[in-house]
């Protein structure tokens, strides 16, 4: 069992999310909701990219690893990349990512993807709030005991720094 | 790298963590005391030396706390937990810069917009703010000192919106002797100043004191005027935008037009002009919008015109005496390069119909404030008479409605600023040209500002009468004698406390100020954000109105907020003032967030070849590796995810540091003793 | 046919006969198809709120339970009575905005065995349904007698268009469904400028001065517009100002003869079907004169003169579009 | 106990006299805004004077609803549940759609009728009977039953009026429009039972039963 931070209740399972921002967008959608004080749920841990199309597919393994029980990949809107379509790259990762979760015998919806503008602040606030949710629906990421040698061997690919398909 | 769960070996870094209170913003809902004795005890193994806690670390006291620990204790990182890094990681940066370490060697992390403003929980929030730091310690680890990158200014201006905020700030810093590009939607600049009669307190001319200001933005040496025009793209960054302008077909030739006004006079089809005259007024369908529009060439109308609809007419082209009008004129497209870009495309007014029982669009007598400006205007459709929508009648008494659409949650729910002030002008307006009883109808009286209260009192004492009352309703269902033929306001006098109705022949609602509708379109455009209301965002309310958060762009006039004249100009002085420091620094210090191939693992699949969205990335037929040229790398980060090697790494944003980080926010670096815990 | 469940109320079965017979005999034509819920309660009216709060939702939710228990393929539930449409949308939408109060109620609905999850209905007013569902062409198509030359007043009343929690009408102040709806009969509407205000309520009970007063101005307003009737949707309005008009008469020595009939049985007269089977004759304020209007079948009448502005008049703002509809394109044209 | 206390404790009496029970009656908005269906936000009201101006009873009340939440923000406890004003309103719905804050302002009318009963502090009113006799009709029935009601309700407080009224009761009579014998609904027994169970679970919870 993980370090919760605490976040475990008797009643109620609390989630450990890892959220992955674009600098441009995402981030200062959450900075907005902060200014507007719009409230959501504190399960989230947030990381600053530059752009999504920096998210390395070998980020999101590590979150679950390590720890994590949903990871929340958040980036500008089609058409709108700072640098002109890297979310794009950023979408067939995720695809990618999804199927690869499917694989591990995870459930896929523990990824997710969420566009948001900078003036987003409160799809932000209400789409981590239902990521939580879901992610809580789910409950504990559980690597499965049959797959336990799989997860190792993955976890050393990890270490050696994974191959995934751009 | 490890993604164990073990206690980490130990570090020889040096590292600070300073823990803001921002007063009780943060202190209020974290326990900023416990994370930073939680992190100098519990990170201690990660080469924490110490934590400290302090009302406000961005003060100058907060900030020589840190460079003397720096010297005292030998820091040689610094985590600061406070806002959001988009706010004060400059001021920390520039602060570890004094005492002698690496800028770079600083990690910011938000503890305010990303804890204390999102959540309830106290103790929660605590966790969740240690948790925070723990990955900013971890991140700080893998920093590395660096250089940031200079790149010049390009010393020309974009200023996107011709009314007084826009042709404020591009005088200024045509004056100052740099180019401006001043973009304007509509045929000519001006804004919704160059509808309005007087201005309040001092009851100017808005002509006589815009006019001259727009006649030299159009004829200034250094102001490209772009009227007719939108910014279709932006594309690039501080220093070097390169912007996309459609400058749309105006079918009349501008070196050949002399605006003499011969066109507009023939051309047989007449408008209503939504714009200009506020729906209120007609123009034609090729036409400047006014006498004194700046340029003064005419645009035409092709949803409107004849010929484009029926194929024949062409009267304007006929009686045109330099045979400037020309059916053929195609949309142009340009690009400019800038520096620097000031939005100031200003706002809309509030659609008062959606009030429907104040009977706007239904009821013939009921205004709108800006009908109203074109009322009272000298050169409006009615040369200055304040007639009922009859054209002739000049009503005996008239009610005044302030706040309309604004201070209301079905609608807006802010106060629009300026209708209070415009609404004790038209009760002046009105009692002066008619004669007539005029009765204001107020929540609240909202006179701030220089002489604005001493016009209160000036129109009180003409004789205006003030009920405090939101109107219920205005109807023209009579139910009592002398109610006939009138306009009936239905208010709660709520100073008396009793229900009142008041017989006008004319109600003018004081309607607020909304954002332009494609607010949101423009901001997404130009990479800024709108507020919840809809408003662009400042950079900070207080410290910074004039910047956005995106560098190198700025914002002036009402697109920022409901203002009144006076600020509006400020800030587009405010404005042009940052622009010019900019231009005169020349070159621009940018973050150092760029890619680099480590030639050695590339292993010259060229994958990245194709991902660069700016063509950064050149592959050495010769070597078989790719390369990538800092001065066209944007640091977007692509690559270094995609490259199956490994062989790429980025600066800022390294594949360590992030994730570094994810260990950091998991709490792994608290080794075994975490798990009993 | 669009199925719903029917939740007639007390006053269809009594004073609003001629509603309920009226609907009866519009409903199959235009594909209307009403299972009433069986053995409703009142729905307490504007008078069991007053008193106490858990059992006056008690009181409606259990009308809800049953409706979603026998719910047959419909989730929607049709009130023809603005007071019950309104309290049953009411109960149903504060129980989802305060979950505590849709606890209360299940609590006490458990004692009879039965539960409702807020929620889980639609609670529309029938001319919502007509009007939306079923649609304006459908009705048109069925008129066989247009109304032509009869002014008719649209009345609403309070309750149906406010306060509109789900915005189920264009407007709260002056929706125009209802307009439309007689149009498409092919009357002649007025812009009745009080369709939305209110006719007295339970006042004609508690404060008779205070209703006259009310009724007077709806009446009195009517007839300066010179509508030959007031079509209405609800019964308490019917009630107030049908029955009571006499008596507002005397209050202040007034004349009004103001027909107020339901505009089901306007639709019914336009369908072509018989006065008396639509519950006609049941009016204390006889429509006789109004029906003889019609009867007359009177060619159509040359147009009115278009309302032309006067040479210098100033244009008026176009009217905000209807809801649902495309936004109006800019400049409006002048010949 | 110092001169200046003394004093101050006559103050207090004084304001307990006056019906302004500071102590207590602070918390009289939030025991409002608790007993009301939904959300009140009664705590909102800026003053504006758009219910007062709304109203098409207005006339008739002591007080416009506005000055009513005035007095409950000033904990004027006794004012507030003695004002006819609750009374007077007709449900029309004006003052809640124009609100420009959103203040559920006809449910707080109900919950004010509730508490005044309870208080027995507005007993000067026809309405207040009124409600009851509709209530005890449905309670029985499980219908309302508008000419029984109508005769015991003119009866009582009207009898004057009744001969005047006495056309109108036969039209509809002979209109069919009104019944003699009420209605009962099958499951009587059934409603009788949810209602006896909210009525239990309101007394416990007081009133509103939303604490």
């Amino acid at each position: 069992m993980l370090p919760r931070n605490g976040l475990v209740s008797n009643e109620v399972f609390e989630p450990t999310i890892i959220g992955f921002t674009c600098n441009w967008c995402s981030y200062r959608a959450a900075d907005l909701a902060g200014t507007a004080r719009i409230k959501y749920p504190p399960n989230i841990r947030l990381i600053r990219l530059m752009c999504s199309g920096r998210l390395d597919p070998t980020f999101v393994l590590k979150a679950l690893a390590n720890g994590a029980d949903g990871v929340l990949i958040t980036g500008c809107h089609p058409g709108e990349c700072h640098y002109i379509e890297q979310n794009y790259k950023a979408l067939r990762r995720f695809q990618l990512l999804r199927r690869t979760l499917a694989g591990f015998g995870l459930e896929p919806q523990r990824l997710k993807l969420v566009w948001a503008s900078a003036a987003e602040g409160a799809k932000f606030a209400a789409e981590v709030a239902s990521f939580t949710e879901e992610i809580r629906a789910l409950g504990p990421l559980q690597w499965g005991k049959a797959r336990s040698a799989q997860t190792e061997a993955w976890e050393e690919a990890l270490t050696e720094g994974m191959e995934v398909a751009a | 790298m490890s993604s164990g769960n073990g206690r980490k070996p130990a570090v020889t870094e040096r590292i600070g963590v300073y823990v803001c209170h921002c007063g009780s913003n943060i202190a209020g809902i974290v326990n900023v005391q416990e994370v930073a004795e939680w992190a100098a005890s519990r990170l201690k193994h990660r080469g924490v030396v110490i934590g400290r806690d302090y009302k406000f670390m961005c003060s100058s006291l907060g900030q020589e706390l840190i460079e003397r620990d720096i010297k005292e204790l030998g820091l040689t990182r610094v985590v600061v937990a406070a806002c959001s890094p988009h706010l004060h990681e400059k001021t920390f940066r520039v602060a570890c810069e004094r005492a002698g370490l690496n800028p770079f060697l600083m990690e910011m992390v938000s503890i305010r917009e990303q804890v204390s403003w999102v959540h309830t929980d106290k103790e929660v929030a605590t966790l969740k703010a240690q948790a925070v730091v723990s990955g900013g310690v971890e991140r700080v680890l893998h920093h590395e000192a660096l250089e940031p990158l200079r790149v010049p200014i390009h010393p020309a201006t974009l200023v996107v919106g011709g009314g007084i905020a826009g042709i404020q700030a591009a005088l200024e810093i045509a004056d100052a002797g740099f180019p401006v590009y001043l973009v304007e939607r509509e045929p000519s600049i001006g804004g919704h100043m160059a509808q309005f009669d007087k201005t309040f307190p001092t009851l100017d001319c808005a002509a006589c004191i815009l006019t001259p200001r727009m006649v030299q933005a159009g004829s200034h040496p250094n102001i490209t005027l772009m009227t007719w025009s939108e910014v279709e793209k932006v594309e690039g960054f501080v220093g070097n935008f390169e912007v996309t302008v459609r400058k749309r077909a105006r079918m009349v030739k501008e070196d050949l037009c002399t605006g003499c006004g011969i066109c507009q006079e023939k051309c047989p089809k007449k408008v209503v002009d939504t714009i200009y005259e506020a729906g209120l007024g007609y123009r034609k369908a090729v036409y400047t919008p006014f006498a004194q529009a700046v340029p003064k060439f005419p645009v035409m109308d092709v949803e409107n015109c004849t010929y484009f609809i029926k194929g024949t007419c062409k009267a304007c082209e006929k009686f045109c005496p330099t045979n400037a009008i020309d059916f053929t004129q195609q949309d142009q497209v340009l690009r400019l390069n800038v520096g620097s870009i000031i939005l100031a495309t200003g706002y809309e007014i509030f659609d008062a119909r959606k009030v429907s029982n104040y009977g706007y669009g239904r009821l013939a007598n009921v205004f709108t404030s800006l009908e109203m400006e074109r009322l009272t205007n000298a050169a409006g459709p009615t040369n200055g008479q304040i007639v009922l929508r009859d054209g002739k009648t000049v009503p005996k008494s008239v009610g005044v409605i302030h706040c309309v659409g604004s201070r209301d949650r079905n609608f807006n729910n802010y106060c629009s600023v300026i209708c209070c002030m415009q609404s004790l002008k038209f009760a002046h307006l009105v009692h002066e040209r008619t004669g007539a009883r005029v009765y204001n109808f107020y929540i609240d009286m909202r006179t701030p500002f220089k002489d604005y209260d001493e016009f209160y009192q000036r129109v009180l004492e003409e004789g205006t009468l003030f009920v405090r009352g939101k109107v219920a309703e205005v109807t023209d269902a009579a139910r009592l004698p002398g109610e006939e033929g009138k306009l009936i306001i239905q208010v709660e006098d709520t100073l008396a406390g009793k229900q009142r109705r008041i017989p006008v022949d004319m109600v003018i609602l004081s309607v607020g100020l909304e954002p332009r509708p494609d607010a949101q379109e423009v901001a997404r455009r130009f990479g800024i954000s709108c507020s919840v209301n809809g408003w662009f965002i400042e950079k900070h309310p207080k410290l910074d109105p004039v910047a956005t958060m995106t560098e190198g762009i700025y914002i002036a006039g009402c697109a920022q907020g409901p203002k009144d004249i006076p600020a509006t100009v400020s800030q587009g002085a405010a404005a042009a003032a940052r622009v010019l420091g900019k231009i005169q620094q020349k070159e621009l210090a940018l973050e150092p967030v760029r890619a680099s191939v480590l030639e050695e693992r590339c292993s010259g699949c060229r994958i990245c070849n194709s991902l660069c969205p700016f063509n950064a990335i050149t592959y050495h037929e010769d070597r078989m590796v790719s390369e990538i040229n800092p001065a066209l790398c944007q640091g977007c980060g692509t690559c270094v995810a995609a490259c199956p090697a490994g062989a790429i790494s980025g600066t800022v944003f390294s594949n360590e540091q992030v994730l570094a980080q994810i260990e950091g926010l998991l709490l792994l670096n608290l080794g075994e003793e975490a798990l009993a815990a | 046919m669009k199925h719903y469940l029917l939740y007639p109320g007390c006053s269809m079965e009594a004073s609003a006969r001629a509603y309920y017979d009226s609907l009866m005999q519009v409903a199959e034509p235009i594909g209307l198809e009403l299972e009433e819920i069986k053995d409703w309660n009142c729905c307490g009216a504007t008078e069991y709120l007053g008193i106490s709060l858990t059992p006056a939702y008690a009181l409606i939710s259990r009308n809800l339970a049953l409706a979603s228990q026998q719910a047959n393929g419909s989730r929607t539930v049709v009130a023809p009575c603005s007071a019950c449409y309104l309290n049953l949308a009411k109960a149903d939408y504060y129980m989802r905005e305060q979950p505590r109060l849709g606890k209360m109620v299940n609590e006490a609905l458990a004692a009879g065995g039965l539960a409702y999850q807020p929620g889980s209905l639609d609670v529309r007013h029938l001319l919502d349904v007509i009007v939306y569902d079923i649609g304006l062409e459908t009705v048109k198509s069925k008129v066989v007698r247009p109304l032509s030359n009869l002014r008719v007043a649209p009345y609403l009343g309070c309750m149906v268009p406010r306060p509109d929690f789900e915005k189920r009408w264009s407007d709260h102040e002056h929706p125009v469904e209802l307009d439309q709806l007689l149009k498409a009969l092919g009357a002649e509407v007025i812009d009745f400028p009080l369709k939305t205000h209110c006719c007295g309520g339970h006042m004609t009970q508690i404060s008779p001065d205070t209703a006259f007063e009310l009724i007077r101005r709806l009446v009195s307003s009517a007839d300066h517009y010179q509508a030959d009737i007031m079509a209405t949707l609800c019964p308490m309005c019917q009630l107030n100002l049908d029955a009571y008009q006499g008596e507002m008469n005397r209050h202040f020595g007034t004349h009004y003869r103001m027909p107020v009939v339901f505009f089901t049985q306007l639709m019914g007269l336009a369908f072509g079907l018989k006065p008396q089977d639509l519950g006609f004759g049941s009016e204390l304020v006889s429509a006789k004169a109004a029906l003889t209007k019609i009867g007359l079948q009177v060619p159509q009448a040359p147009a009115a003169p278009p309302k032309g502005r006067k040479e210098q008049g100033l244009p008026m703002p176009k009217p905000l579009p209807p809801r649902g509809s495309r936004a109006l394109a800019e400049g409006e044209v002048q010949k | 106990m110092p001169q200046r206390q003394v004093a101050m404790l006559g103050v207090v009496v004084e304001q307990v006299r006056a019906g302004l029970r500071t102590e207590e009656d602070l918390s009289l908005l939030s025991e409002v805004s608790a007993s009301t269906a939904g959300v009140s936000r009664l705590e909102m009201c800026i003053q504006c004077g758009t219910c007062g101006g709304s109203c098409p009873s207005a006339a008739d009340m002591d007080h416009t609803p506005r000055m009513l939440f005035a007095m409950l923000r000033a904990g004027m406890r006794e004012y507030v549940l003695r004002s006819n004003t609750p009374w007077i309103c007709v449900s029309c719905y004006h003052c809640v759609v124009r609100c420009p804050q959103n203040v559920h302002i006809a449910d707080v009318m109900y919950t004010l009728k509730g508490m005044a009963i309870k208080a027995k502090l507005y007993q000067d009113s026809t309405a207040p009977d009124f409600s009851r006799t509709f209530v005890d009709m449905v309670e029985e029935y499980g219908r309302s039953f508008e000419f029984g009601l109508a005769t015991r309700h003119y009866l009582k407080h009207f009898p004057l009026r009744l001969p005047s009224m006495t056309p109108m009761a036969l039209g509809m009579l002979s209109k069919e429009r009104m019944t003699i014998t009420p209605k009962r609904i099958r499951q009587i027994g059934q409603l009788k039972a949810i209602l006896k169970r909210a009525k239990q679970m309101e007394a416990t919870n007081g009133h509103g039963g939303a604490s």
